[in-house]
C-alpha cells in the first residue's frame, strides 16, 4: 500500500461508488450520509421546539404519520428520544461525517499533494463502520420502548435498566461505539497521511490552516475516543449482563456497588476534546476563507498554529466544568475553573488573528466569505458566553438551564456548522465540477444567520431566568408558567431557521447535476488542491508537485500589479 | 516526506502482484499500528482507572469471605502468555533477518509455538471464570465480580482478536503473502499480540497481586 | 412513544399488512364469552358451584337421619381473658358498666372450646342444596357482635343490625367474596351482606371500635354449627354417606380434620383438639 | 412489539386542518406573547442569592464590552476594505515581533479584564458562600435529609427533638418548610437516578447522586412561598418533579414544627421498619 | 492447587464465549440490582370484568349505534350488545355478567407503557414495591390487591372512566403524578393493570362488581353555604361521629352538648389529633398503617372541591378504615359534611396563624390535649 503506487483505477460499479478505496468518493459519501442525518436532527430539533411552544398540540404535517397512536400528539417518552437522538445524531451522526469525514477525506490528500490517503481500505472501512452506526441507531428507533431516552450524555443509573429497560439503551450505546471506531480509523488514517504524505516542500509550516484544523481534530480523535468506547462497553456490559459498574448499593440497603459518577468523568474526559473535535476542522476551515477571501494572508499564522495545538492539549484537563454541580471537591472544582479559563486564552488569540486577517484586506463578500464571518460573529458569542458556565459562581445557577443549552448551541452547532456550510460552498466545484449559485448562498445565509442568533440569545434569555433544560412541558410548574412567551419565541424563530435549510437543499440539489460547470479555480486561491483538473483525475496528481511558498501569499507587493495571488507551486518572484 | 520528485505513471494495467514492500511502507504501517495501539491504550487505560475508582469502594480488597479466582492459575496464565509473546516476537523478528527461505521455516515453528501458548492462556483464563461460576459468583453477585468478569471478559474479546491475527499471519507467510520482503503485517500483528499481554499483565497485577 | 417511532409510510402499511387481526376478536356465540383466539372465558371453578350434570337429587332435610355429634376441647393452659378498653366511644363504656373481656378465647372449665365452626369440607357433592330464605341475623349490641361466630350458606344473606345508640361500620375481610365497608349510624336499618362464595371464617370487624370481631363461616350445604359454651357441638342430620368434617377457631386455626363414615339412622361423636 | 403498530397511521397530514397548522402556529404564538410574562429569575431570597445577580451582570457588562469591539471590527472592514478594481490588501504576515506582542498583550489583557476578575470574585463567593455549609452542631443550623425518587422529593427534618430517626421525624413529599433567617443544611441522596435540587430563587442547585451524600445549603432571607425545581434529566416526568419551599417566620415556624412533630409521633409505626428511611448525618 | 477436573477444562473452554450469567440467590432487597430480562409482551388477551347494564345505557346514549339492548340475552333478563365485539355478556355459575376483551396487542402497548412510565414506583410486575416506592408511606398501589382508594365508586372495582379520572388527576401531596399522557395510552395502561388481578379475584372474579363514580347529586346548600357548615358539623361530631378517626374540631364541652352526652363524659384522649388506623396495604407481605387526615392540616388526595369531597365521603376510602356513607347517611347530610370540610381546609389550610389560633384554643380551653 505504498503512496507512490496508485491502486488500479477501479473498475465495477461497486468498487466505483459503493466500496471505494478513493478518497474523494468516500468524501462524498460521508458529505451526503452528514447532510441527509443534520437534515433529520434538524426536522426533530423543530419536533421538539413545537412541543415546547404549543404542548399537547398535535405536530404539523407529520405528526399524524410518525405518532399514529397518539394522534401526532409528542408523549413524554417520544420527547425524551427526540431530544436524545437529536443530540446524538447532530453531534455523531450530522457533523463529524459532514465535516471531518467529509471535509477532512476531500481536502487533506488534495492540499498536501497526496494522491490518496495511506491506508485506504481502512478509510473505507471508517465510512462503513460510520454507516453501521447510522444503522444501528436508525434501527433502534423501533425496538420495543423505544430509542434510548436519557439525553445525549446517557449519564447512569438512569442509562442503566434502572432508569430506562428497553433495548433502545443498548443499541445507542453499541452505535455510539461504532460511530467512535470509525472516527478512530479514521484519525490514525488522517494523522499518518499528513505525517508521511506531505508533498516535497510541503514543510509543517506551509500547510494550510485547514489540514492543521484536521490534523489536531484527529489527535484528540485518536487519543479520546477509546475513551467513551470505554464508558460504552462497561455500559453494555452493566445493561445486558448485570455487572453494576455504575449501579450504586443505595445508601440504605448497605452492599457494595458502583458509582454512577465515574461514568460522568469517562464522559466528560472524552465529551470535552469532543466539542473541540468538532470545532477545530471549522477553526481551520475559517482561518484559510478569511484569508482566500480577504486576498490577505493569514494574519499570524504560526499564532494561530500555536493557539490550536495549546487547545488540544488542554482540552483534556478541562473537562470538570461540566460537573460543577455533582459534588466535585472544592480544590477539584476550583482548578478546573482556573484551567477553564485559560483555555479560553488560545481561543481568543485565535480569534483576533481573525479579525487582524479582515483588517485592511480587500474582502471578496462571496458566501463562503459570508459563512466565515458568520462564524466569526457567532463563536464570539458563544465563546464569550462561556465565561459564564466556567465560573462556579454562575453556573451553579445557570448548570442545566437553557443559558447552557443556547452555549453549546452557539459554539457547536452554529460555528461548526457555519464552517461546514463555507467549506462546502467552497469546495462544491471542485467536488462535483459546478458553481453553486451565489444569489441562492447568500439568501440561505442571511435568513438562517439572523434566526439563528435570535433562536440562541433567547435561550440565554430563557436561561438567565431559570428554565431548566431537557423539560417536556414548561407550564405545568408553577415557577416556569410565566416563561412560555419566551418558548414561543424560540420555536418561531427556530422553524424560520428550519425553513431557511430547505434553501440550502434546494441550492446543493440543483447545483450538483444542474450547475453553471465550474472552472479549474473558481476562487483564485493558491493551495496545491486548486492547480489540478475538475473533477479531480483518479490519482489527483500526475506528478508530485513541489511546493515552494505559503499557503497565504495574496497582495504580496512582489507579485506586480495585476495579479494578487500565487499557486504554492510556483517560485516567489525575487 | 517522499523525496522522488517526479514519478511516472505505471502502465493502467491492473497490478496483480503486490510488489514487495519498501521501507517507507514499513514505516508507515508500523506508524499506523503504534497509533492504534496508542488509542486502544487510552481505552484500557480508562478501564483500568474506572477499575481503580471502583476499588476503592470495596473496603478490603480483594473482599474477604467469598470465592475469589484462584491466584495460581492466574499466575501460570501470566508466564504462559509471556512466553507466547516471546516466541512471536522471535517469530517475528525471523523473518526480518537477510537470509533465504530457510528462515521462514523456522518462522512458522516459532510462530505455531506462540499461538499454542496463547490458546493454552485463553484455556486458562476460562477455567478462572469457571471456577468462580461454580462457586456461583457470577458478575451480578457484586462489584468484585463485575469488576473481574468484565474487564476480563473485554481483554478476553482482544487476545481472541489478538490470535485470529496470528492464524492470518501464519496462514498468509504459507501462501506467500507474507514473508521476508513483505513483513509489516506479520510484525505489527505480533506488536497487538505484545500489546494484549501487557494488558493482561496490568490486569493480574490490579486482581492478584497489589 | 415505544412503537412505530418512524413508521415510516412503506414499512408499516407493508407490515400491518400481514399483522395481527383486527380490533377484538368477535366471542363464540351464546354462553360464556371466549375468544376465537382460543383462550376459554374465565369460567372460576368456585368451590360450592354447579352441581354436576349427572345425578344430583335436591336435598330435603327430611333425607337426613344420621346424626353426628361432639366437642371441641382446648389443651395447654387457656389464655387469662383481657380487660377491653372501650374509652374511645363514651357510649360503649356507659353500655358495658361492668366492662367487657375480650371473647376471642372461650374455654370452660372442663377445657371445652368455645365458638368453633364444625362444618362439613366434603361428602355432599352427591346433593344440590338451596339457599334457606330467612337471613343470618349479625348483631351489633353493646359495642359488640353477637353471636360472635355464626355460619351461612352460599346465597343466603347477612344481615347486619346496629342496635347500638352508637355508629359502628360493617367490615368485611373476605379473600374470595365481596369484601363490603358500610357504615350504619345508630337506628340505621340493617345491612344485607350478600356472599356466594365458599370460603370458611369471614372477619368482620368495626372501624370505629377495634376490638369488635366477628367470623362467619360460609359454606355451600346446611351441615354446619358452632361449639357452646361447653364445647359441645352436633351437626344437622346427614344422609348417610362418608364424610369428612373439619373445625376452625378464630385464633388457633384449623384443627386436624376427621373422616367418618356413617349409615341412615346411626349417631356418631367426634371430638377436636386445638392447641395454642 | 415494534413495527407491527396495529393503529395504522391516519394519514392525518391529508386533511386539511394539518395543512392549516403552520399558519396556526403564527397566530397563537403572537396571542402567547400576551399573557402575563417574566424575563428574569425573580428576586434572590437567600441571603447568598446577591451574589450570583452581581457576578452575572458583571460578566454581561464586559463581555458585551468585548463583544461590541468583535462586531465593529467585523463591520468595519466589511464596509471600508470590500474588494474594487484596483483595491489591494495590506500585505502582512503577522509574523513581526510587533504583531506578536500586539497580539501576547491583547490576550493578556482580555484574559485579566474577562477572566482572571471573574474568577477571583467566584472563588470569593465559594469559599464565603456556597461551600460554606454550616456547622451541624450548630442548633441554629435547620438540617434537612432529601431523598430524591423518580418524579417526587421527600424531606426528613428532625423535628423538635434534632435527632433523625426518631418518631417526631417530619417528613413530607413535595413540600419543605423552613425558617426563616436561619441557615438550611441539606444531605442529599437518591433512591434511584441522579436529579438535582433547583431552587432558583434562592440560586441554590446540587444534584443528588444515588449512593452518595452530596452536602449544600442556603439561608433563607425573605418570607414567603418559593418553587422547587428538578434540574436534572431522571426521566419521563423530569418536567413534573416539581414542589413547593414554604418560608415561615422564626415564630410561626416554631409552632408549625412542634405541630408537625406531634402528628409524626402519632403517626408513627414502630414496627413498619421499612418506612423508616434515614441515615445519620453526614458533615 | 485444586484438582484439576478434566471435565472442568472441557466445560471451561466453552465458556471462553461470553457467558450470560446465572441468576444469584435471590437477596433480601430486589433492588440492589439492576433489573435485567424484563418481559415486554403479553402473549394472550384476556377477558376482564365490565361495569353494569346501566354503564352500557350511559355509553350507548355516548357511542350511539354501537350498542343495542337485546331483550332475549343473558337468559332473557335483557343486555347489551356491542357491536365492536369489545363487550360481551357471559353466565358463569348461574351470574350473568359483562366482560370486557383486552387483545394481547392491546396488553402489550399497555404493558409497554406501564414499564415506562409506571414501574418505577408500582413494581415491574405491578406488586406495589418498584424502585422509587421503596420506604414510600402511603405505599404505591399494588395492582394485585385489587383495592383503590380514591376511585370514588361505591362497587368493589373502579370501572376505566373512574381509574382515567385518578390518573389524570394524580393524588396531590404524594408522588403520583397528574399524567398527562394521551387517552389511548393511558387507557391501555389501564387495561394491563386490570389484567394484573391474580386468578378468580378483582376483574377476573365474575362476582366481583364493577362500578362507576358515584353520581354527584344536585348540592341542596348551595345558597345557604353557612348553615350548611353548622350541620355539617352537627353530623361530623354526631350521628357520624367523624371524630373518632379524624380530627375533632370541637372543645370537649362542644363534643359533649352535640353528642347531648350525660355531664362529665370524656371523649378519647388527643381529640384534636387524628388516631392512627390499620389498612390492607401491604409492602413486603406487611400490612402498613394509614393516618387519617387533619383537613386543617394534610394535603387532601382526591380533591378538595365541594363535589369532590362528596364523592369521597360517600364511596369511603377503600382497604382503610373510612367506610362508605352512602346510604348511611342522607344526600343532604353527605353535602353539609362537605361543605364543613371544605370550610375547615379553606379557612386553615397553610395558613399557619389562622390554624394555630383555630386548633390552640381548642386544645387550651378542652381539657384533652
Amino acid at each position: 500500500m505504498s503512496s507512490d503506487h496508485i491502486h488500479p483505477e477501479p473498475t465495477t460499479f461497486l468498487r466505483k461508488h459503493v466500496f471505494s478505496i478513493d478518497h474523494k468518493v468516500i468524501a462524498k459519501q460521508f458529505l451526503w450520509f452528514g447532510l441527509i442525518w443534520l437534515g433529520i436532527g434538524g426536522i426533530m430539533a423543530m419536533m421538539l421546539r413545537w412541543q415546547l411552544a404549543n404542548p399537547g398540540v398535535p405536530v404539523p404535517l407529520i405528526g399524524g404519520l410518525l405518532f399514529p397512536r397518539t394522534g401526532g400528539v409528542i408523549d413524554p417518552a417520544t420527547y425524551n428520544t427526540l431530544f436524545t437522538m437529536h443530540g446524538t445524531i447532530m453531534i455523531f451522526l450530522g457533523l463529524t461525517p459532514a465535516m471531518i469525514g467529509a471535509l477532512g477525506n476531500w481536502c487533506i490528500p488534495l492540499m498536501i499533494g497526496a494522491r490518496d490517503m495511506i491506508f485506504p481500505t481502512l478509510n473505507m472501512l471508517s465510512f462503513w463502520a460510520m454507516f453501521l452506526g447510522g444503522a444501528v441507531g436508525f434501527y433502534s428507533l423501533f425496538v420495543p420502548l423505544g430509542a434510548t431516552e436519557v439525553g445525549w450524555t446517557g449519564y447512569p443509573t438512569l442509562s442503566t435498566t434502572v432508569g430506562a429497560v428497553g433495548q433502545g439503551e443498548t443499541l445507542w450505546a453499541i452505535a455510539v461505539f461504532l460511530i467512535g471506531a470509525s472516527s478512530i480509523m479514521g484519525g490514525i488514517n488522517y494523522i499518518t497521511t499528513v505525517i508521511r504524505l506531505r508533498c516535497p516542500g510541503m514543510t509543517w509550516m506551509r500547510m494550510p490552516l485547514t489540514v492543521w484544523g484536521l490534523f489536531l481534530t484527529s489527535i484528540l480523535n485518536v487519543l479520546f475516543i477509546p475513551v467513551i468506547g470505554s464508558a460504552m462497553i462497561i455500559l453494555v456490559l452493566d445493561r445486558v449482563f448485570g455487572t453494576s459498574f455504575y449501579v450504586p448499593a443505595s445508601i440504605m440497603s448497605g452492599g457494595t456497588g458502583g458509582d454512577p459518577i465515574l461514568y460522568q468523568h469517562l464522559f466528560w474526559i472524552f465529551g470535552h476534546p469532543e466539542v473541540y473535535i468538532l470545532i477545530l476542522p471549522a477553526w481551520g476551515v475559517v482561518c484559510d476563507l478569511l484569508s482566500f477571501f480577504a486576498r490577505k494572508p493569514a494574519f499570524g499564522y504560526r499564532t494561530s498554529v500555536g493557539a490550536m495545538v495549546v487547545v488540544t492539549v488542554l482540552s483534556a484537563l478541562v473537562y470538570g466544568h461540566h460537573m460543577f454541580t455533582t459534588g466535585l471537591s472544592a480544590m477539584l472544582g476550583e482548578s478546573f475553573m482556573l484551567l477553564t479559563m485559560i483555555i479560553s486564552v488560545p481561543a481568543e488569540i485565535l480569534f483576533f488573528n481573525w479579525l487582524h486577517t479582515l483588517w485592511k484586506g480587500s474582502l471578496r463578500l462571496t458566501t463562503p466569505m459570508l459563512f466565515a464571518m458568520g462564524v466569526i460573529f457567532v463563536f464570539g458569542l458563544g465563546g464569550l458566553t462561556g465565561i459564564y458556565c466556567a465560573t462556579i459562581g454562575t453556573d451553579i445557577f445557570l448548570h442545566d438551564t437553557y443559558f447552557i443549552v443556547g452555549h453549546f448551541h452557539l459554539t457547536m452547532a452554529a460555528s461548526a456548522l457555519f464552517g461546514t456550510f463555507g467549506a462546502i460552498y467552497f469546495w462544491f466545484p471542485k467536488m462535483f465540477g459546478r458553481m453553486m449559485s451565489e444569489r441562492l448562498g447568500k439568501l440561505h445565509f442571511w435568513l438562517s444567520f439572523f434566526p439563528l442568533v435570535l433562536v440562541f440569545c433567547i435561550m440565554f434569555i430563557s436561561g438567565y431566568a431559570g428554565m431548566p433544560r431537557r423539560y417536556y412541558d414548561h407550564t405545568s410548574a408553577e415557577y416556569l408558567r410565566p416563561l412560555q412567551h419566551l418558548n414561543v419565541a424560540t420555536t418561531v424563530s427556530a422553524f424560520l431557521l428550519g425553513v431557511a435549510q430547505f434553501i440550502f437543499v434546494f441550492n446543493f440539489i440543483k447545483s450538483r447535476w444542474w450547475g453553471k460547470t465550474a472552472p479549474q479555480n473558481p476562487w483564485d486561491v493558491g493551495t496545491v488542491d486548486w492547480t489540478i483538473a475538475t473533477p479531480v483525475p483518479h490519482y489527483n496528481f500526475k506528478t508530485i508537485p513541489v511546493v515552494r511558498c505559503g499557503p497565504h501569499e495574496f497582495s504580496n507587493p512582489v507579485l506586480g500589479p495585476d495579479t494578487d495571488w500565487i499557486y504554492q507551486t510556483e517560485e516567489l518572484p525575487g | 516526506m517522499n523525496t522522488t520528485g517526479v514519478i511516472e505513471l505505471h502502465g493502467d494495467g491492473p497490478v496483480n502482484q503486490a510488489p514487495p514492500e519498501t521501507g517507507r511502507d514499513r514505516v508507515n504501517a508500523t506508524l499506523g499500528m503504534i497509533l492504534f495501539i496508542g488509542s486502544w491504550t487510552m481505552a484500557f487505560g480508562t478501564l483500568f482507572l474506572s477499575f481503580l475508582v471502583l476499588r476503592d469502594k470495596i473496603a478490603v480488597w480483594p473482599p474477604a469471605g467469598i470465592a475469589l479466582p484462584s491466584a495460581p492459575i492466574a499466575g501460570l496464565a501470566t508466564l504462559v502468555l509471556a512466553a507466547s509473546s516471546v516466541f512471536v516476537e522471535r517469530g517475528s523478528r525471523s523473518l526480518s533477518l537477510d537470509a533465504g527461505s530457510g528462515r521462514k521455516a523456522s518462522f512458522s515453528a516459532l510462530w505455531i509455538t506462540g499461538m499454542l501458548l496463547g490458546l493454552g492462556f485463553a484455556l486458562l483464563q476460562a477455567w478462572l471464570w469457571y471456577d468462580l461460576i461454580l462457586a456461583g459468583r457470577t458478575q451480578t453477585s457484586g462489584l468484585y465480580e463485575s469488576l473481574f468478569f468484565g474487564l476480563t471478559w473485554v481483554h478476553a474479546a482482544h487476545v481472541v482478536v489478538g490470535l485470529f491475527l496470528l492464524v492470518w499471519a501464519l496462514v498468509g507467510s504459507k501462501l506467500g503473502r507474507y514473508g521476508p520482503e513483505r513483513r509489516s503485517f506479520v510484525s505489527n500483528a505480533a506488536l497487538f499480540w505484545h500489546f494484549v499481554g501487557i494488558v493482561w499483565l496490568f490486569l493480574f497485577l490490579g486482581f492478584f497481586v497489589f | 412513544m415505544r412503537t412505530s417511532f418512524f413508521a415510516l409510510v412503506l414499512s408499516s402499511s407493508v407490515l400491518t399488512a400481514c399483522g395481527g387481526g383486527g380490533e377484538a376478536p368477535a366471542p363464540p356465540p351464546g354462553g360464556g364469552p371466549g375468544s376465537s383466539s382460543g383462550t376459554q372465558a374465565p369460567a372460576n371453578s368456585g368451590s360450592g358451584g354447579a352441581a354436576q350434570a349427572a345425578g344430583p337429587t335436591a336435598w330435603s332435610d327430611s333425607a337426613g337421619t344420621a346424626t353426628v355429634s361432639g366437642s371441641a376441647s382446648f389443651k395447654g393452659e387457656a389464655p387469662a381473658p383481657v380487660q377491653i378498653a372501650m374509652d374511645s366511644d363514651p357510649k360503649c363504656v356507659e353500655m358495658n358498666s361492668d366492662g367487657v373481656t375480650d371473647g376471642s378465647v372461650l374455654v370452660d372449665a372442663a377445657g371445652g372450646l368455645q365458638n368453633v365452626f364444625v362444618y362439613v369440607s366434603n361428602g355432599t357433592d352427591a346433593w344440590t342444596f338451596t339457599a334457606p330464605e330467612e337471613p343470618v341475623v349479625l348483631d351489633q349490641v353493646g359495642c359488640n357482635y353477637t353471636p360472635r361466630v355464626v355460619g351461612m350458606m352460599t346465597g343466603q344473606a347477612l344481615r347486619v343490625k346496629n342496635s347500638d345508640p352508637t355508629v359502628h361500620n360493617v367490615h368485611t375481610y373476605p379473600r374470595k367474596n365481596r369484601a363490603s365497608n358500610v357504615s350504619q349510624p345508630a337506628g340505621s336499618k340493617a345491612l344485607d351482606i350478600e356472599m356466594n362464595r365458599g370460603e370458611v371464617l369471614v372477619a368482620v370487624k368495626c372501624d370505629m371500635h377495634s376490638w369488635m370481631q366477628a367470623r362467619v363461616g360460609i359454606v355451600d350445604h346446611p351441615f354446619f354449627t358452632v361449639t357452646a359454651a361447653d364445647g359441645s357441638f352436633t351437626l344437622p342430620k346427614l344422609p348417610a354417606g362418608d364424610y369428612t368434617i373439619s373445625a376452625e377457631h378464630e385464633v388457633f386455626g384449623k384443627a386436624s380434620k376427621q373422616t367418618i363414615t356413617i349409615g341412615d339412622g346411626e349417631a356418631q361423636s367426634i371430638s377436636f383438639e386445638f392447641s395454642k | 412489539m415494534s413495527m407491527l403498530s396495529t393503529s395504522t397511521p391516519s394519514f392525518a397530514f391529508l386533511r386539511s386542518r394539518w395543512l392549516g397548522c403552520p399558519l396556526a402556529l403564527m397566530l397563537t404564538s403572537t396571542w402567547a406573547l400576551a399573557q402575563d410574562k417574566r424575563w428574569g429569575p425573580g428576586e434572590p431570597a437567600s441571603d447568598y442569592g446577591y451574589r450570583f445577580g452581581e457576578l452575572f451582570w458583571l460578566i454581561t457588562t464586559l463581555v458585551s464590552v468585548a463583544f461590541a469591539l468583535v462586531v465593529v471590527l467585523l463591520i468595519v472592514p466589511m464596509l471600508r476594505d470590500r474588494a474594487r478594481p484596483g483595491h489591494r490588501a495590506s500585505f502582512d504576515h503577522g509574523k513581526s515581533l510587533h504583531d506578536k506582542r500586539l497580539t501576547a498583550v491583547i490576550s493578556i489583557i482580555t484574559f485579566i479584564v474577562l477572566d482572571a476578575w471573574v474568577l477571583v470574585i467566584a472563588m470569593k463567593d465559594l469559599r464565603e458562600a456556597y461551600w460554606a455549609i454550616p456547622a451541624a452542631k450548630d442548633p441554629q443550623t435547620y438540617k434537612v435529609e432529601v431523598l430524591a425518587q423518580q418524579w417526587a422529593w421527600s424531606f426528613r427534618a428532625a423535628g423538635v427533638d434534632g435527632e433523625f430517626g426518631t418518631p417526631d421525624d417530619i417528613l413530607t413529599t413535595n413540600e419543605l418548610v423552613v425558617p426563616k433567617d436561619r441557615p438550611v443544611s441539606f444531605n442529599l441522596t437518591s433512591k434511584d437516578v441522579i436529579h438535582s435540587l433547583f431552587l432558583p430563587e434562592m440560586r441554590m442547585k446540587k444534584d443528588l447522586n444515588p449512593g452518595a451524600i452530596n452536602l449544600a445549603w442556603f439561608k433563607p432571607v425573605v418570607e414567603g412561598e418559593f418553587s422547587i425545581l428538578c434540574a436534572e434529566l431522571c426521566g419521563f416526568a423530569h418536567y413534573q418533579m416539581f414542589g413547593k419551599l414554604r418560608v415561615l417566620e422564626q415564630g410561626q415556624f416554631n409552632e408549625w414544627e412542634a405541630e408537625a412533630s406531634q402528628l409524626a409521633s402519632t403517626a408513627f409505626d414502630a414496627d413498619d421498619t421499612e418506612g423508616h428511611w434515614a441515615w445519620d448525618w453526614q458533615e | 492447587m485444586r484438582g484439576i477436573s478434566w471435565q472442568g477444562l472441557a466445560v471451561a473452554f466453552g465458556a471462553l464465549g461470553l457467558l450470560t450469567s446465572l441468576q444469584t440467590s435471590e437477596d433480601e432487597n430486589p433492588h440492589a440490582r439492576a433489573p435485567r430480562d424484563v418481559s415486554l409482551v403479553v402473549t394472550e388477551g384476556a377477558w376482564l370484568r365490565a361495569p353494569g347494564a346501566d354503564w352500557f345505557a350511559q355509553r350507548a346514549k355516548a357511542e350511539p349505534g354501537r350498542f343495542t339492548h337485546d331483550a332475549t340475552a343473558a337468559g332473557g333478563a335483557g343486555g347489551w350488545v356491542d357491536s365492536h365485539g369489545e363487550y360481551s355478556l357471559s353466565e358463569i355459575e348461574g351470574e350473568w355478567a359483562y366482560w370486557q376483551w383486552a387483545s394481547a396487542e392491546r396488553l402489550t402497548d399497555g404493558r409497554q407503557d406501564f414499564v415506562q412510565f409506571c414501574s418505577s414506583c408500582h413494581g415491574l410486575n405491578g406488586d406495589g414495591y418498584g424502585r422509587s416506592g421503596q420506604h414510600l408511606r402511603p405505599t404505591p398501589r399494588s395492582f394485585q390487591q385489587n383495592k383503590f382508594k380514591f376511585t370514588k365508586v361505591t362497587a368493589d372495582l373502579p370501572s376505566d372512566e373512574a381509574l382515567l379520572s385518578v390518573i389524570k388527576r394524580g393524588l396531590a401531596g404524594t408522588p403520583m403524578l397528574p399524567w398527562d399522557l394521551s387517552d389511548v395510552q393511558l387507557l391501555d395502561i389501564i387495561q394491563y393493570i386490570k389484567s394484573l388481578s391474580p386468578e378468580e379475584s378483582g376483574w377476573r372474579d365474575v362476582y366481583s362488581q364493577v362500578g362507576d363514580a358515584i353520581e354527584v347529586t344536585e348540592d341542596p346548600w348551595t345558597d345557604t353555604k353557612e348553615r350548611a357548615i353548622v350541620r355539617g358539623r352537627e353530623i361530623y361530631h354526631g350521628a357520624a361521629s367523624c371524630h373518632l378517626c379524624h380530627p375533632g374540631y370541637v372543645t370537649n364541652e362542644e363534643l359533649r352538648v352535640i353528642r347531648k352526652d350525660p355531664e362529665g363524659t370524656t371523649y378519647r384522649e388527643n381529640l384534636t389529633y387524628p388516631a392512627l388506623k390499620d389498612s390492607e396495604y401491604e409492602v413486603l407481605g406487611r400490612a402498613t398503617k394509614v393516618m387519617p387526615p387533619d383537613f386543617t392540616w394534610h394535603q387532601m388526595r382526591a380533591g378538595t372541591t365541594t363535589a369532590d369531597l362528596f364523592q369521597t365521603i360517600a364511596s369511603g376510602i377503600k382497604g382503610t378504615a373510612m367506610p362508605q356513607w352512602k346510604g348511611a347517611i342522607s344526600d343532604e347530610d353527605l353535602w353539609a359534611l362537605a361543605h364543613y370540610v371544605e370550610n375547615l381546609i379553606v379557612s386553615y389550610k397553610d395558613q399557619p396563624a389562622a390554624r394555630s389560633a383555630f386548633m390552640g384554643g381548642l386544645r387550651v380551653s378542652g381539657d384533652n390535649k
